[in-house]
């Protein structure tokens, strides 16, 4: 019961999403000055190539007949093709998708690994010397211009001292992992390819410790201010005042009630990321989404922009479906009702 | 037992609360500067900007050009100095424009409530599923790369934020006892809305616009550095880690200082913001 | 008439068979799909310059009558007149006027004050809302209201929280006589104060029904606080009015099996301790799911025949009193 | 990890586009199909020239409107079918119904006719002189029919051709992972003398930094798309040598020639003689260039050495500005980021226009929307960029100067000068080299007189490669393009 | 029973001796506690009375370690709880006496249970931090002592959350939790103020019946003079900090000695007739930021004489009953008053 009632409505809204980005989207792109026609046929087509290509793109049909058949092709799952690499949306999305996530992934695991103890270490020492240093670090995460804080990066361990590389997913002269996953780092393991692995573990240390970092900072900072809040319920002083030790009350007792209100910040988190790993894919020239996009939009590539805008927002609203589901699980009053 | 405290009261408790905790007096400081840069850029900044000089290209940090030049020859140090213009300009826009519309949707909405309500809400979850850059590029890819579509693009996506805040705040306003004796006196919606609402929904946005300040000049950095915002020559931080990004390897303080600018400005902004929320917070508060 | 609590008084507030239920749960539609019914047929009447206090366990749904007397609360069944108008037919201008009959003063003076506004402003609130005075008019109205209640003019301009408790509520008094209301609300306007300042507070209620010949509808939780204060008192039980009548007799001679239990648990010093069966009410049922028949029989110890069907509140033969139980009427 | 000596890696910041010749249109991609396509014609080692590749003879009918080809016995496809007169008409026809960009380069192709298995006979419409070099672009590569096997919804191969080839080149594309590496193998029934290259990577490096390590650090044999400052610092490594060669990139600014004040010759004259052509050659070029001459860069036939050039003379300008009678002239100077030089240009021209009273504003724009705005004469002035598709002049004079080609097309001044029309028109119409010579100089002196662009300059092609990297040629037609079939390592 | 002090005179739980203490704010130090005194014996019942504000919980709080670290000075006295000089411990070891030695229960039964974890499970964990038995047994010790708490069907409300219990219920589980391990002593901090009476009556009567069956001490802390008139064998009654009345609970409720003590004895309206004016209390609480000079009660007091404007009165008087004020002291016979009219 409980359970529809969080996810009906969720999916209700994501058809409304999908419609609302898809006519975003579709308006902006038609409101856009640049010719998609001229993108294909070169700068200097002649008037009659151009309006065979236009033709071919359904260009020269009237835009809410374009537009139904966008969506009529989206419901089939056909995001149309791309304008820069001819290639259909959707089969760029499979190929880049993998990549994004397996950093996200990366970086996600080690925001909340280096984030959440730095967090309940704060809290718990607040105002001491740890809670400055783990507030300083919080706030260089969440002030940190990702594309810089990459480029020195690059500079300092690949180009002076050349301990890690600096771009891409392997290392060169490494075959890639017949793909299964998608994940490189799972799919070198699934075959026994070690090379593999040890090469795409190196490869993503400095993206995912870059997109890391900021999501780090928010983190610490939510759990330090969840866990304020939460280490002077009265609660905590009940588990005080009957004994308990340290530990079992900042983790068992503290911590567990403390996530509840950041898994919703989580969900936020993972949108950051998105937006935070166009810009590390960008600097690590990283074979991802972002990459994808940015390209896209600076050859304003639309059918791609939207088909990534698109699956971005489904994306994003799934993993707010899961984070209410989570919630729910983490909350006893919300899944007993 | 005064009506008010006087200023210098204020000015000693600041002092206290601040004391308790370096780090907002340091983000106090930051912004103080950033303000002062903004304001004074022409008096600080020792060249023109603009200033091309194709005999002193890519020089290292010396006396005379404390942060280098570029490639063509142009002082970083006054571009990074004329660049907070440019870059908090445009941050401070976006939040303005941002908070005011979505404060204004947020507290309608929570006011009026029902069908309205509800669509309203369901809009603002579309908007906000868009990706926020992603919008933000795309717009400004549509309307053309400028400083200001991006903004717009930015602004529009950060709505969301403030309408949730604004409306969750009305919401649990609304239920306050003291709204509710309002209510029995007979007062209109639009009554409370302008005498209890507002000015008590106002602290926890002011607080979330100044930390969003910290996180709009990143973006606005972000995407005049994939070149969708401030285009050359305009000195903006983003655009100028941009153009030293292939400067790298050779001439590392190229994109190092206006990084450090984007840096250190995010942070005095997020700094404060946090100063500011724990000062608010009654629970930190010292009698 | 065989149900109500009467007063001799010409009634300035009457309720005829009130009921309030909220939606407690909804489907995806945001339609309702079960309720909690807090006000279950309520129907009473107060006197022109006299009291009625109203006491019952938590729960119980008095602060939600007193909020649907005051219109706070939307209710769906029932009839409510003051000064023998009727609420429900009133219109517009018309119902304003009406509205300000009638006040209320809540139970914790600290959120029931906005804390961004000077105590001036406080009081001259429902002026203000009005309309129709200038600020200088609204400040020297407050002025008088203010020495009326005990405050002194220079408080006028601070805020509500460099006031203690006691001194809030008086804000909260002072802004609830500002448009000279007939009837006052007050639901539980000293829990939340120290005894000391109660006893201030009380007096100053008294005080002013004397001297502006107010009605109160008082709910609280102290029985001690009701015998002293009101002359007619209602005891409430999930929803329902079980008892009523003056407040002497039926505190000092209850009728309603679960007014005897309340006073035997009321904290005194002339009593020891109350042994556990003696108090071992168990708990209000959930007013989800209303009980059939009478709705305190599972806690009831004289429980016999009859309780099965539902209970009217009965005029007792020899007095003004009102028992809603079949046993206790005989 | 230095590659294997056979094992060629190629860095580059991008993916092309596609590998399809009959879409593909830039150079990015030209890497792809030439490396894994034969044309019937090649050009000859450096020179613009063409000679025989897949086609040993060719005769043309006196009109120059039938071109009959002999295929050369031996040539293989891929999976080792023959290439024959059939397999070049199909390309053909595929080409025209594609109707993409690189059917651009033959207007007046009628229809393609199969002889015999070794003959082959193109119809044109009219008379096109350079027919015979547009034959060695890369939309003329010749396809293996079977390719027809991978057609989906009617589009002839389209979307497999994107990632895949199917030539008779010496490699074909082994595995292509996007934003990652393109991997070549060597194709074994190429016809020629076998590679010694087994294998070419593409690597897609984005950042310009990235890419110079890996070169120094022997991960990368060949670099491309180095900032002229980079190019001077790896100079100074020995194991690294940088290849500059003139190339035909010409980068020139349009200037509108339909708006005022730029509707005046004098004026246009004036902002020409304010240019500081060689401070900018030095300043912002590093020397890697050279003044144009002329529409028609010095490396292909039809440029006129002794043509005209205007200098950096503020006094003239200032005289002629004058003369015109415009003053408080206000101009916008649209660009992109497209090229790099684009904006120290603006900058420079800004600086240098100032100087004769002439305020410039630059007006940074999507690429995109500026190459819109330009079609569409929405502009005042805007750097442009020109390469040929093929080796004529008519890739230039025709383009730029016919007044029917303006805006998007070529003529991208909006220049309109009936005389130089009809003698660039002409000269497209016959035969005679030596004729069509005469008849683009003539024009080119009138054009440039007339001032409709400014002439900047003739970028060099800058790549860096190890220098254990051999056999490679320069073709100034070929930007991008690598024989790698004749490359070698040696370390 | 426990480990215990040596040193200590037989028959003491708890003896707080002249204790001070202050919380530092920007505006000063708010003396918070002055010189309290307060001693529990074995299987004693003492109540602190008090109005809201006065240092009643601060002064147990102090005594148990549980305030807010850093917040506050002890600016003098001590406090021997069964022996241990609980100022001077660590956290560590304060939590090895808490819910061992001595339990608290807190005003707010609503907050004062983890909402995520289950009532067994939070009982449970009490229980076995403290004796050395393993799950099943503690189970068993928990489900005893909710049954003796009057909880029906203790095993089935061992697998609820708090939310899904009622207030009464709530508390119930808290007190079950302070009993579980047998404390030498409990502290009951206005465990019933936001209770129903007839709730608060049960519990009181729990309360009562188990520390007299474990002949465990209790302190119970309460505004309600009725609720400890009817609990408690000793009673203090706290003003402003200080400690001004103190003595056996009939004594102190029926002959009053403190004129503060006697005024909030007069304001309660159960000891007036109906619609009388009640003896209200004139002013307020002082401000502890700046409490006034000599006896803290001398701006509301009626009898106020120029001695107590200046000096602050002792806490004198036989064991039988001590007050602080100058009207009462030692020398000064006892004035008529008090008790009840
Ligand atoms: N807005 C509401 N929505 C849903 N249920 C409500 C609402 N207001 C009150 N109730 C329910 O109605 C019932 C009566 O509540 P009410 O506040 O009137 O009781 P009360 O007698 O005033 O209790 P107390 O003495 O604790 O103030 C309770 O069960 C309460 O949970
Ligand atoms: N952390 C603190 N900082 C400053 N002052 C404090 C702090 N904690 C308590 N106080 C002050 O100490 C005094 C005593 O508070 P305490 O909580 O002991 O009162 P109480 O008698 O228990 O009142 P109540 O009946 O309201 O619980 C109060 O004046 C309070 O303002
Ligand atoms: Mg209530
Ligand atoms: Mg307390």
């Amino acid at each position: 019961m409980a359970i529809t009632r969080i996810i009906l409505p969720r999916l209700i809204l994501l058809l409304f999403v999908v419609l609302g980005v898809a006519v975003i989207t579709f308006t902006i792109s038609h409101l856009i000055p640049g010719d998609p026609a001229r993108m294909i046929a070169g700068d200097r087509a002649s008037a009659e190539t151009l309006e065979n290509v236009r033709r071919n793109l359904g260009l020269d049909r009237p835009v809410v007949e374009q537009f139904t058949i966008y969506i009529g092709n989206l419901l089939q799952g056909d995001l149309g093709t791309s304008l820069r690499t001819n290639r259909p949306v959707a089969a760029d999305i499979r190929t880049f998708l993998p990549a994004t996530l397996e950093l996200g992934v990366v970086a996600l695991f080690i925001a909340i690994c280096l984030g959440v103890p730095l967090g309940v270490l704060s809290a718990v020492y607040k105002d001491g010397p740890i809670d400055q240093v783990a507030r300083t670090v919080s706030v260089c995460g969440i002030s940190m211009p990702v594309f810089w804080f990459g480029l020195i990066l690059i500079y300092v361990f690949y180009a002076k001292f050349q301990i890690l590389p600096g771009s891409g997913r392997l290392a060169m002269g490494i075959a890639t992992p017949e793909r299964i996953t998608g994940f490189l780092l799972i799919d070198s393991l699934l075959q026994g390819r070690f090379d593999a692995f040890r090469s795409a573990l190196y490869h993503i240390i400095l993206p995912g410790f870059v997109l890391a970092f900021a999501n780090m900072g928010v983190i610490t900072r939510q759990i330090r201010a969840s866990m304020l809040d939460v280490l002077q319920e009265d609660y905590i002083r009940t588990a005080r005042a009957s004994g308990l030790r340290k530990g079992m009350i900042i983790f068992n007792y503290a911590l567990r009630n403390a996530l509840i209100p950041s898994i919703t910040l989580l969900g936020l988190a993972l949108g950051d990321l998105l937006y935070g790993a166009v810009l590390t894919e960008t600097i690590f020239a990283w074979p991802g989404m972002g990459t994808y996009v940015v390209t896209s939009i600076q050859t304003l590539d639309f059918p791609a922009i939207m088909g990534f805008t698109i699956v971005a927002s489904i994306g994003y609203v799934l993993i707010n479906l899961l984070v209410d589901l989570a919630y729910m699980l983490a909350d006893p009053q919300i899944r007993e009702v | 037992m005064r009506r008010t405290k006087s200023f210098s009261e204020r000015l000693r408790y600041f002092w206290y609360l601040s004391r308790r905790s370096p780090l907002t007096l340091v983000g106090v400081a930051i912004i103080v500067l950033v303000l002062v840069m903004i304001v004074a850029a022409p008096v600080i900044a020792p060249y023109n900007p603009d200033k091309v000089s194709l005999t002193a290209r890519l020089l290292p940090p010396s006396a005379a050009h404390w942060f280098g030049t570029d490639e063509v020859g142009r002082d970083l140090f006054s571009r990074v100095i004329f660049g907070a213009r440019a870059s908090c300009g445009a941050a401070f826009m976006i939040v303005l424009i941002s908070m005011s519309v979505g404060v204004l949707i947020g507290c309608f909405s929570g006011v009026v409530g029902g069908r309205v309500d509800t669509a309203i809400m369901r809009l603002m979850d579309v908007v906000l599923a868009l990706p926020a850059l992603v919008l933000a590029m795309a717009l400004a890819a549509a309307l053309g790369p400028s400083l200001f579509n991006s903004m717009l693009a930015v602004a529009i996506v950060r709505i969301p934020a403030y309408v949730r805040l604004a409306r969750g705040q009305t919401l649990s306003l609304r239920e306050q006892v003291f709204v509710k004796a309002s209510r029995t006196f007979g007062a209109s919606p639009f009554y409370i809305l302008r005498w209890h609402i507002l000015p008590n929904a106002m602290s926890p946005i002011i607080v979330q616009a100044t930390l969003d300040l910290g996180g709009v000049v990143l973006i606005a950095a972000a995407l005049s550095f994939i070149g969708l915002g401030a285009q050359p020559p305009t000195a903006e931080w983003g655009a100028l880690v941009s153009s030293g990004r292939s400067y790298m390897l050779d001439q590392w303080w190229y994109a190092t200082f206006p990084g450090l600018a984007i840096l250190i400005t995010a942070m005095g902004c997020n700094l404060v913001g946090d100063g500011i929320r724990d000062m608010l917070d009654p629970r930190l508060r010292g009698r | 008439m065989t149900e109500g609590v009467g007063t001799i008084a010409r009634p300035v507030l009457e309720v005829s068979d009130l009921h309030v239920r909220f939606p407690a749960s909804r489907n995806w539609l945001g339609r309702p799909t079960s309720y909690v019914h807090a006000v279950n047929g309520v129907t009473l009447e107060v006197g022109a310059g006299k009291s009625l206090g109203i006491v019952g366990e938590s729960g119980c749904g008095k602060s939600t009558l007193a909020q649907a007397i005051i219109g706070l609360a939307p209710f769906e069944q029932g009839r409510l007149a003051i000064d023998g108008e009727d609420f429900q037919k009133a219109q517009g201008k018309q119902k304003r006027a009406l509205r300000q009959k009638m006040q209320i003063v809540f139970q914790d003076p600290q959120s029931s004050l906005d804390r961004r506004l000077p105590v001036w402003r406080l009081i001259s609130e429902p002026l203000h809302i009005r309309g129709g005075h200038s600020r200088a008019e609204l400040h020297e109205k407050a002025e008088e209201l203010a020495i009326a209640v005990g405050l002194r003019p220079e408080h006028l301009d601070r805020l509500p929280h460099e006031f203690s408790g006691g001194q809030r509520q008086r804000i909260a008094i002072a802004r609830a006589i500002s448009t000279d209301p007939e009837l006052l609300v007050l639901d539980e306007p000293t829990s939340a104060l120290d005894v000391s300042v109660q006893a201030q507070i009380i007096n100053l209620l008294l005080k002013l029904q004397r001297e502006r010949g107010l009605t109160y509808l008082l709910i609280s939780h102290d029985v001690a606080l009701v015998r002293h204060f009101c002359d007619d008192v209602a005891v409430m039980y999930l929803g329902q009015i079980v008892e009523s009548g003056p407040a002497d007799e039926v505190l000092r001679n209850p009728r309603h099996p679960y007014t005897q239990t309340l006073l035997a648990a009321a904290p005194s010093f002339e009593s020891p301790l109350p042994d556990i069966a003696q108090v071992r009410a168990g708990e209000l049922p959930n007013n989800r799911h209303l009980p059939d028949g009478c709705f305190y029989k599972q806690r009831c110890d004289r429980i016999g025949g009859g309780c099965e069907a539902g209970q009217v509140l009965r005029r007792l033969s020899e007095s003004a009193r009102h028992v809603r139980c079949h046993l206790a009427q005989t | 990890a230095i590659a294997a000596q056979d094992v060629l890696v190629l860095a580059r910041a991008e993916d092309p586009p596609t590998a399809d010749p009959g879409i593909e249109i830039s150079n990015s991609g030209y890497t792809l199909t030439y490396a894994a396509y034969e044309r019937l014609v090649a050009y000859k080692g450096a020179s613009t020239e063409v000679g025989p590749e897949l086609a040993e003879s060719w005769t043309a009918d006196d009109a120059g409107l039938v071109w009959t080809f002999k295929i050369a016995a031996g040539h293989k496809f891929d999976d080792g079918s023959p290439v024959d007169a059939a397999a070049v008409k199909f390309s053909f026809d595929r080409l025209m119904k594609l109707k993409a960009g690189p059917s651009d380069a033959f207007p007046v192709l009628k229809e393609v006719e199969v002889v015999d298995p070794q003959t082959v006979k193109f119809h044109l419409t009219a008379p096109f002189a350079p027919f015979i070099s547009t034959l060695a672009v890369s939309g003329a590569a010749i396809i293996n029919p079977k390719v027809m096997e991978h057609e989906k919804d009617g589009d002839m191969a389209k979307a497999w051709l994107a990632e895949h080839t199917a030539g008779s080149g010496p490699y074909r594309i082994a595995s292509w992972e996007r934003n990652q590496s393109i991997v070549l193998d060597s194709n074994e029934h190429y016809a020629g003398a076998k590679p010694a290259l087994k294998q070419v990577v593409l690597r897609i490096v984005g950042d310009v930094s990235a890419r110079r390590l890996q070169l120094t650090n022997g991960d990368a044999d060949i670099i491309e798309q180095i900032p002229l400052d980079q190019a001077e610092a790896l100079q100074k490594d020995a194991s690294v040598v940088v290849e500059s060669n003139p190339s035909m990139y010409v980068n020139y600014i349009y200037m509108n020639n339909r708006q005022p004040p730029l509707d005046d010759a004098k004026v246009r004259q004036a902002i020409s003689y304010a240019v500081d052509y060689q401070g900018i050659i030095d300043g912002i070029m590093l020397g890697q260039a050279k003044q144009m001459r002329g529409a028609v860069p010095s490396g292909m036939w039809g440029h006129d050495p002794q043509g005209f050039q205007y200098s950096y003379d503020i006094e003239k300008a200032k005289a002629l500005l004058a003369e015109s009678g415009k003053g408080d002239i206000h101009l916008t100077y649209t660009f992109s980021q497209a090229d790099p030089a684009w904006e120290p240009v603006g900058l420079a021209l800004q600086a240098s226009l100032a100087e004769i009273g002439v305020k410039l504003d630059l007006q940074a724009v999507a690429d995109t929307t500026k190459r819109e705005l330009v079609a569409n004469g929405k502009f005042d002035m805007a750097p442009g960029a020109w390469t040929p598709d093929f080796a004529d002049p008519y890739m230039f004079m025709n383009y730029w100067f016919d007044a029917g080609k303006m805006g998007g097309p070529g003529n991208r001044s909006f220049y309109n000068n009936s005389k130089v029309t009809g003698l660039v028109q002409e000269a497209a119409s016959i035969v005679d080299e030596a004729k069509r010579k005469a008849l683009y100089i003539e024009a080119q002196k009138l054009s440039t007189d007339d001032a409709p662009y400014l002439y900047i300059m003739e970028k060099n092609d800058i790549f860096a490669r190890r220098a254990a990297v051999k056999g490679y040629v320069y073709n100034p037609m070929l930007i991008q393009v690598y024989n790698f079939g004749t490359m070698s390592k040696t370390e | 029973m426990m480990t215990m002090g040596t040193a200590e005179p037989r028959g003491q739980a708890l003896a707080i001796n002249n204790l001070s203490l202050e919380f530092p704010t920007f505006s000063g130090a708010v003396k918070a506690l002055d010189d309290v005194t307060i001693s529990v014996g074995k299987a004693e019942i003492v109540g602190i009375v008090g109005e809201s504000g006065c240092g009643k919980s601060v002064t147990t709080m102090a005594a148990t370690g549980l305030l807010p670290k850093g917040r506050y000075r002890i600016t003098g006295g001590t406090v021997r709880l069964f022996g241990h000089s609980t100022l001077s411990m660590d956290d560590n070891q304060l939590q090895d006496l808490r819910g061992k030695v001595v339990s608290t229960i807190f005003q707010e039964p609503m907050n004062a249970l983890n909402p995520t974890i289950r009532i067994g499970k939070q009982l449970t964990d009490v229980i076995m931090r403290h004796e050395e038995i393993g799950l099943a047994e503690a189970r068993r010790v928990a489900r005893d002592i909710l049954a003796d708490m009057l909880i029906g069907e203790p095993e089935r409300v061992m697998n609820l959350y708090p939310f899904e219990l009622s207030g009464g219920m709530r508390q119930r589980v808290l007190i079950a939790m302070a009993f579980s391990c047998n404390p030498g002593l409990i502290i009951a901090d206005e465990p019933t103020t936001a209770l129903d009476v007839t709730v608060q009556a049960v519990i009181l009567r729990l309360i009562q019946n188990r520390a007299r069956r474990t002949g465990t001490s209790v302190i119970f802390i309460s505004h309600n003079v009725a609720v400890v008139s009817q609990l408690c064998d000793r009673l203090y009654v706290m003003y402003a900090g200080r400690i001004v009345e103190h003595g056996a609970t009939r004594t102190v409720l029926e002959t009053p000695q403190h004129p503060y003590t006697q005024a909030l004895l007069r304001c309660l309206p159960e000891r007036v007739a109906p619609k009388q004016e009640l003896e209200a209390i004139p002013g307020a609480v002082p401000n502890l930021l700046h409490p006034p000079a000599g006896c803290y009660f001398q701006p509301r007091c009626k009898e106020a004489v120029e001695q107590c404007r200046t000096q602050s009165p002792q806490l004198v008087g036989a064991s039988g009953q001590q007050v602080a004020c100058w009207r009462r002291g030692a020398a000064t016979e006892l004035v008529e008053q008090g008790g009840r009219q």
